[in-house]
């Protein structure tokens, strides 16, 4: 019984930061319909920031220090979209997808001579303190970090649902995603809206990667993997929908360390990923994505 | 105002005999002069194993192409198909026939070939059938979910087998291909795609892509049209995982995951999409930038050789930013171009 | 004489919205009749219906003695049904000419085999095709922009061209959705013409769905009309337009005199 | 226009293409520059650099009567077998290279041995440990120990010296290296009559363990096996021990890289793990080695590095006795090393390509890497 | 006093010039009808007013202020509203949300709360579905949301894009009602449409398009009784004349 506790407390851990990279991939998906590809490189980049500013501002505390380095981020992904992306938005889909795919390369690499090839892990901000309380009562081991993680996680999708479907910023947001020729006849500037998607996006994966950096620890190549896992979980839930991506994301982690625990950890890939194409031929759309209706 | 219309014709004979004839000739003076070590002479093998190399890849990419380009799809999987491939063909060659050694010189390599690459290929289009069936209720980015959740499952599908080496790899593949049967393999693989782009079968699959409900009420079956394009790309995914298996003697769970993957997209999308042409210019341009790259920080900054990963994907940005839709487009080139047109 | 579409009791909801209800229909061999009725009244639904993109809740569908209530939309097409599109679906990127080819692929009597290795037997059918497919272009007055991608025609050859390859598949019955929407009426005119032309020239029976009143007026010999999903009226256009019911739900007082 | 382009950057493609020099003894490296273990393709840099300058500030090699200067041509293999096929192709038939050294990891070594083999060309690989490598091959050479060797010595360690009955390892299933000893050391455990507690996999870059360890810790090992590389095995402690398994750590040779205790801090003391060579060596070439390589890069040597300078000053010796810088005479005064002291211990090669060759025991004290004991075949 | 004005207005798509010098003023207070066979260009003038495209040449000036560089979402700020063919609603967004967007430029609580009611006095039906999702609204409903939607930016100009496209006859003429009450109210209009009757029965003026070139201009009374328009527009009499260029069917 603790173990099945202990092993649920895991994956939300490791959900929580799947959902604040998945977050991005899907609201960028949500407006402009692009695989940003190189989000995952974007996520790996907030990690470094974060590090860089660990070392230099050894005095920073955690609060002050993530939010520095979302913007950073922040920055960079407007960037990007601004000279990679901007001018191929009425091109093919897929010539996007392919320059998404080198700026991640390109990234990685820069990462890798500018910062060195090591693994580095951030030095840790948070109380890694053992929740006293919780372990009584579960009886399995908590500590204050992993609540931390998860709960600042959720605060920050809450925060974004918020922003998305309370705000007229949000439902620029949204009506971009649904026809983002006509946006500009309501007078609202489509590229800034735009850039603000990127911005958001990039900054709650920076929050990921700070959060990653200390729980685990980063490298210039870990975007690709944990990219792609974030994409996976994004489609899952439904891409282009903020709830699907959370869900998709503790789904996918959930999937993943139940089937270490409980099934196989050899074949954990095989298991998780047979599971999540079950779970397409069943939900074809992902779990909370607009199914494609046949419109006539 | 309209110029008269071209004479309508109808499509010319594929040079059945012409072709396949032409090619095995080819292979066949390619291989002797291969044995009588002329062509390592003639040419560096260094760029011998380069055009061999692109030859293989021509072969994945235009088969992608069909199911990327010409069926208008978004699959991830297709080094998934390369692999099953592989492993089929290195199991059959080192497993079950007889080394090369103990067959006549020039005859055995092509005899051990012709069964292995089968192998491969059926098995591949086995691959193919299941996943194409497994794509028939999805559409868009949930149908590249499947294709990239297969290939993850077959790469930790043969890591987990002890029999072909797990994570260790296949060793001791005896090499029967060279640069001679590759270049044939190409050769074929494009004039069958050629032509089958250019039948009724081609028209089917570009028309699946602009608009699946007008195919549909026009009586076409989308799904048994995706059935097929999906085994035919596997099975020539199969065929370059053959070809691979039995020129690199050595092959690895790990060369056929994700990232292989998109090494194929990039050389797709750089070429063009629903263009062969553009398939065989995209791995053209990409192999002879990498290694230019690699040849002149070489000559010139040795120290700088791992910038060679940061500037290609700057110049793949450019060619991107300039030709959005690759270097191609959708044009052909006037050889690869259907008869009877203008 | 044996109807060429019989349509009883089509019925369909979405959620819990009935969109068609209790839809009955008989179209003779070379019938014209007509749907009218206001916007969201289900008209495109009972298409979608007929040419199995929605599977019917209740009601069936037969095609001379073929019962097509269960097919799937490739089956309902080869079994001799043809339909257009409200907002025009083109293969937008194919030239005219493929556009037209595409119809013919299910008689293609050649199969993948064939078409790998090109024998004989492939290159005569290709030619029938292309030589069909010309002639068909030749008789809608296209074949001068065969070569043209068909996204890049004006409107009204669209238009044409989505008509041709509906009958480019040598159906029995045409379903034609709202093809004057978008026109003047003296596009609207010539569109009439070319409906008339292709009734003369083709064996088939049409059926089509119109805002435009003298489409409707013009060619149909019967016309029903709906409202929420249910026949409000059926009979004679002439008739039908002073029913007081239509008048009411669709047409408004002054159409009615005019 | 693009037809122009093309032809007119074809002939830069040539510009590397030059004769073997007379006067150079010219060696090919493949490292991975790039790509996941990157670090170790630059401590293979770094130690290729520093062995070929030493060489050449002494005025060169003396082969045959005559001086050759050292040229080492590095390349990026990514750390893919593709890569390093072609890698291997361009050093041969484009640079002319006499030998090659590398590549490191053992599915690289293995893509390019067949090309080595067939052109002639002696390859020894520094660091790949699966014995698949040279299998067969007259060709290919390494400079280390091979896989089950090094698993045999964790197991008697764990078993003897550590006193376990029982064992748990967690390991990577998709990579070959940590995979080989992970089922060596389980054979060998049980063949001295423990018993495994926990075999678990993850894949390469997970960075979450939480669910395997979660399990091992059900299980209680009297010892935890972990023959992973150094960017993951603080990663798997860390975690493990906030789970709140207090077991002894044991690795082998992957641990080797002062990253180790940078990454882990505190949480790797007291683990142990098997290894080419001990920085802590009274060896007086090894010390002097560790020195110039601290004082010109900055860091410690890992095993790579030392590794990499082995063979390289294997090379050297073999020309020496040859007489000549000729890849067939190379290949022959490999073959008949005999007793060579290099950095990382006594070479021997009796026939085939894997060197007789002892291993040390190496266990972590506040953050240093100190001797523990050395095991010899 | 003219509101717009067109000054040899030429645009292009791509290789393909659809606008050949267009000269059109439109007055404040005036409703102005485009008449012109499909691809005459009539949709094009509407999009180079409201910025969707570049202009090739010649200039734009709106209230005697050009306005040939300024972008399509600063025009809305200007008093130029455009429903474009096809509506252009946002079928995710509900009602609410796709009126509310609209007021991205003036967000003062008073303008809103004004410019909801007057469209929801316009559209009844607008109220009543407040809360449901643009896509799930007919055909007509779609059309008041995108007109309606318009005017919640508070326009001085409104730009109609075929309008009655698609709508039943009932519905046509209840949103030509609602034009006339929009344009009563001091609202401008510029309307594209193939209804002629319609058209030229509710403008004060109206324009004939062919070809990219503006034909015939005047008084909508005068129009209607042209005989040109008469036969090529209202579909009346002489099918003995020579078809129109640029009309579909016109064998070429």
């Amino acid at each position: 019984m603790e173990t099945v506790v202990q092993q649920l407390l895991n994956a939300a851990q490791l959900g929580a930061v799947y959902a604040l990279i998945a977050l991005g991939y899907s609201m960028v998906y949500g407006v402009i319909r692009l695989i940003n590809f190189a989000h995952g490189d974007i996520f790996m980049v907030g990690g470094f920031a974060g590090l860089l500013l660990a070392l230099r501002f050894t005095w920073m505390p955690l609060w002050a220090l993530m939010p520095l380095a979302m913007l950073l981020t922040a920055l960079l992904g407007v960037a990007i979209e601004r000279v990679a992306y901007r001018r191929l938005r009425q091109a093919q889909r897929m010539s996007l997808v392919i320059t998404a795919l080198g700026v991640g390369i390109f990234l990685e690499n820069l990462v890798r001579l500018g910062v060195g090839p090591e693994t580095r892990q951030i030095p840790s901000r948070m109380p890694t303190t053992p929740v006293a309380w919780l372990q009584d009562a579960l009886g399995v081991s908590v500590t204050w970090d992993k609540l931390l993680i998860i709960f600042v996680s959720l605060a920050l999708m809450a925060l974004l649902w918020a922003v998305v479907h309370r705000t007229l910023l949000g439902t620029a947001m949204r009506a971009v995603a649904d026809d983002k020729d006509v946006v500009p006849l309501m007078g609202v500037n489509l590229n800034r809206v735009i850039a603000v998607t990127f911005a958001i996006g990039s900054a709650l994966a920076a929050a990921g990667g700070v959060f990653f950096g200390q729980a685990y620890s980063l490298d210039p190549y870990m975007g690709i993997d944990l990219g792609w896992k974030a994409f996976i979980a994004a489609v899952i839930g439904g891409i282009g929908s903020i709830e699907g991506a959370v869900l998709g994301s503790f789904l996918l982690a959930g999937v993943e360390v139940l089937t270490v625990a409980y099934l196989s950890s050899n074949l954990k890939n095989g298991i998780a990923f047979g599971l999540l194409i079950l779970l397409l031929l069943i939900w074809p759309s992902g779990l909370l994505g607009r199914p494609a209706s046949k419109k006539v | 105002m309209l110029a008269p219309p071209p004479s309508p014709r109808a499509p010319g004979p594929w040079a059945l005999r012409g072709l396949v004839l032409g090619t095995l000739a080819l292979a066949v003076a390619l291989q002797l002069m291969t044995e009588a070590g002329i062509l390592p002479e003639v040419l560096n093998p260094y760029y011998l194993h380069l055009l061999t190399v692109v030859g293989m890849n021509i072969i994945l990419v235009a088969s992608l192409n069909l199911l990327n380009g010409y069926l208008g799809e978004f699959a991830l999987g297709h080094a998934g198909f390369m692999g099953v491939g592989a492993y089929a063909a290195a199991l059959l060659a080192a497993r079950v026939l007889p080394p090369p050694s103990s067959l006549p010189p020039f005859l055995g390599p092509l005899l051990l070939l012709l069964p292995t690459l089968a192998a491969a290929m059926a098995a591949a289009a086995a691959a193919g059938y299941l996943v194409g069936r497994a794509t028939f209720k999805t559409v868009g980015d949930y149908l590249s979910i499947i294709t990239l959740g297969f290939n993850m499952i077959i790469v930790n599908v043969i890591q987990n087998i002890d029999a072909v080496g797990g994570p260790r790899g296949f060793t001791g593949i005896p090499r029967n291909t060279g640069f001679a049967a590759v270049a044939a393999c190409t050769l074929l693989t494009l004039a069958v795609l050629r032509a089958l782009v250019q039948s009724s079968y081609g028209r089917v699959w570009l028309s699946i892509r602009e608009n699946p409900l007008a195919a549909e009420v026009m009586g076409v079956d989308v799904n048994r049209a995706k059935l097929q394009a999906f085994t035919i790309a596997a099975a020539f995914a199969g065929l370059a995982g053959g070809l691979w298996a039995q020129y690199q003697q050595f092959i690895t769970p790990r060369s056929f995951d994700y990232i292989k993957t998109t090494e194929i997209l990039v050389m797709l999308y750089l070429g063009g999409m629903a263009s062969l042409s553009g398939s065989i210019l995209g791995v053209v341009a990409y192999t002879l930038m990498m290694e230019l790259l690699r040849n002149l920080l070489g000559a010139f900054a040795p120290q700088l050789a791992e910038w060679r990963m940061i500037l290609s994907p700057l110049i793949l940005i450019l060619v991107m930013l300039t030709r959005p839709s690759g270097l191609m487009g959708h044009r052909e080139w006037r050889w690869l171009r259907p008869r009877g047109r203008s | 004489m044996e109807a060429a579409l019989k349509v009883q009791g089509l019925a369909k909801a979405f959620g819990g919205l009935t969109a068609v209800s209790g839809f009955d229909l008989e179209l003779g061999p070379r019938d014209i009749q007509g749907i009218i009725g206001p916007n969201g009244a289900g008209k495109t639904t009972v298409f979608n219906l007929i040419t199995g993109i929605y599977r019917p809740d209740r009601g069936r569908v037969s095609l001379g003695n073929t019962e097509t209530t269960r097919f799937g939309p490739d089956a309902v097409a080869r079994a001799g049904i043809a339909r257009t599109f409200q907002n025009i679906r083109l293969f937008a990127q194919m030239s005219v000419l493929d556009n037209i080819r595409m119809a013919f692929h299910p008689g293609a009597g050649y199969g993948l085999w064939w078409a790998t290795f090109r024998t004989a037997r492939f290159r005569e059918e290709e030619a029938r095709i292309l030589a069909r497919s010309l002639e068909h272009l030749e008789r809608f007055g296209l074949a001068g922009l065969r070569d043209e991608a068909a996204g890049g025609l004006p409107y009204g050859e669209q238009r044409r061209l989505e008509i041709a390859r509906a009958l480019a598949t040598g159906p029995r019955v045409l379903l034609l959705d709202e093809p004057a929407a978008g026109m003047n009426p003296r596009e609207v005119e010539e569109l009439i013409q070319l409906i008339r032309k292709v009734h003369q020239d083709f064996p088939l029976a049409i059926l089509l769905i119109e805002h435009q009143m003298p489409v409707v007026l013009q060619l149909c010999r019967e016309i029903q009309v709906l409202d929420f999903g249910e026949t409000i009226a059926r009979g004679a256009p002439g008739e039908v337009v002073r029913d007081p019911r239509v008048v009411e739900a669709y047409l408004g007082e002054e159409e009615a005199r005019a | 226009m693009t037809k122009t382009a093309w032809t007119a950057l074809l002939p830069l493609l040539l510009l590397g293409a030059c004769k073997p020099g007379g006067n150079e003894l010219k060696i090919g490296v493949s490292a991975p520059l790039t790509g996941d273990i990157s670090a170790l393709g630059q401590s293979t840099k770094n130690a290729a650099l520093l062995a070929q300058d030493e060489a050449n500030a002494a005025g060169g090699l003396s082969v045959g009567g005559k001086t050759l200067k050292v040229r080492f041509v590095v390349e990026d293999d990514e750390n893919k077998p593709e890569s390093t096929a072609t890698v291997f192709q361009k050093l041969i038939n484009q640079d002319r290279v006499v030998a090659i050294i590398g590549s490191q990891s053992s599915k690289c070594a293995n893509a390019g041995a067949p090309i080595a083999e067939s052109a002639g060309i002696p390859q020894v690989t520094p660091w790949a440990t699966n014995p698949n490598v040279t299998k067969g091959r007259k060709f290919v050479f390494r400079a280390c120990f091979i896989d089950p060797f090094q698993g045999k010595v964790v197991a008697q360690f764990a078993a003897g010296r550590l006193k376990a009955r029982t064992a748990a390892v967690l390991y990577d299933i998709a990579s070959d290296y940590n995979k080989g000893i992970a089922e060596v050391f389980r054979d060998e455990f049980a063949k001295l009559g423990g018993t495994l507690a926990g075999f678990e996999t993850y894949n390469t870059k997970d960075t979450d363990f939480s669910a395997q360890l979660t399990k091992i810790k059900a299980a209680k090992p009297d010892v935890l096996f972990l023959p992973n590389y150094f960017n993951e095995v603080p990663l798997q402690v860390q975690q493990a021990r906030k789970l709140g398994i207090t077991a002894p750590i044991l690795g082998g040779d992957g641990w080797d890289n002062p990253e180790l205790v940078k990454l882990g801090g505190g949480v790797m003391d007291g683990a142990s793990f098997s290894n080419h060579y001990s920085p802590d060596t009274s060896d007086p070439g090894a010390q002097a080695f560790i020195a110039k390589y601290k004082a010109r890069f900055g860091s410690v040597p890992d095993a790579a590095a030392a590794l990499t300078y082995d063979a390289a000053q294997l090379l050297f010796k073999a020309a020496g006795t040859a007489g000549k810088a000729e890849p067939r005479a190379l290949r022959d005064a490999l073959a008949a090393t005999s007793g060579f002291k290099g950095v990382t211990g006594t070479i021997t090669y009796g026939g085939s390509g894997d060197p007789v060759k002892g291993a040390v025991m190496i266990r972590i004290e506040n953050g240093r890497f100190v001797f523990d004991s050395a095991v010899n075949p | 006093m003219s509101l717009l004005r067109l000054e040899q207005v030429s645009v292009a798509y791509g290789a393909i010039r659809a606008l050949h010098g267009v000269d059109l003023e439109v007055r404040e207070g005036e409703i102005v009808s485009l008449l012109g066979a499909n691809g005459a260009g009539k949709s094009t003038i509407l999009r180079a007013v409201s910025r969707m495209l570049p202009l090739q040449g010649g200039d734009i000036l709106l209230g005697g202020r050009s306005v040939r560089a300024t972008p399509a979402h600063e025009l809305v700020a200007l008093g130029v509203a455009h429903v474009p063919e096809g509506r252009g609603i946002f079928p995710s967004l509900t009602v609410q949300e796709n009126l509310a967007l609209a007021t991205w430029t003036r967000r003062e609580r008073r303008h809103v709360e004004e410019a909801t009611r007057r469209v929801f006095r316009l559209f009844p039906r607008l109220a009543e579905r407040r809360t449901q999702a643009g896509g799930t609204l007919s055909g007509g409903e779609q059309q008041m949301l995108a007109v309606g939607r318009a005017l919640m930016t508070g326009c001085r100009l409104l730009l109609l894009d075929e309008p009655s496209m698609g709508l039943s006859p009932l519905l046509v003429r209840e949103v030509f009602r609602a034009f006339q009450e929009i344009n009563a109210e001091g609202t401008t209009l510029l309307l594209v449409e193939q209804n002629a009757h319609m058209a030229l029965k509710i403008a004060h003026r109206g324009c004939v398009l062919e070809n990219g070139r503006i034909v015939l201009e005047g008084p909508a009374a005068e129009l209607a009784g042209h005989p040109r328009v008469r036969e090529a527009y209202l579909g009346e009499a002489g099918a003995s004349s020579p078809p129109c260029p640029g009309t579909p069917g016109s064998s070429r």
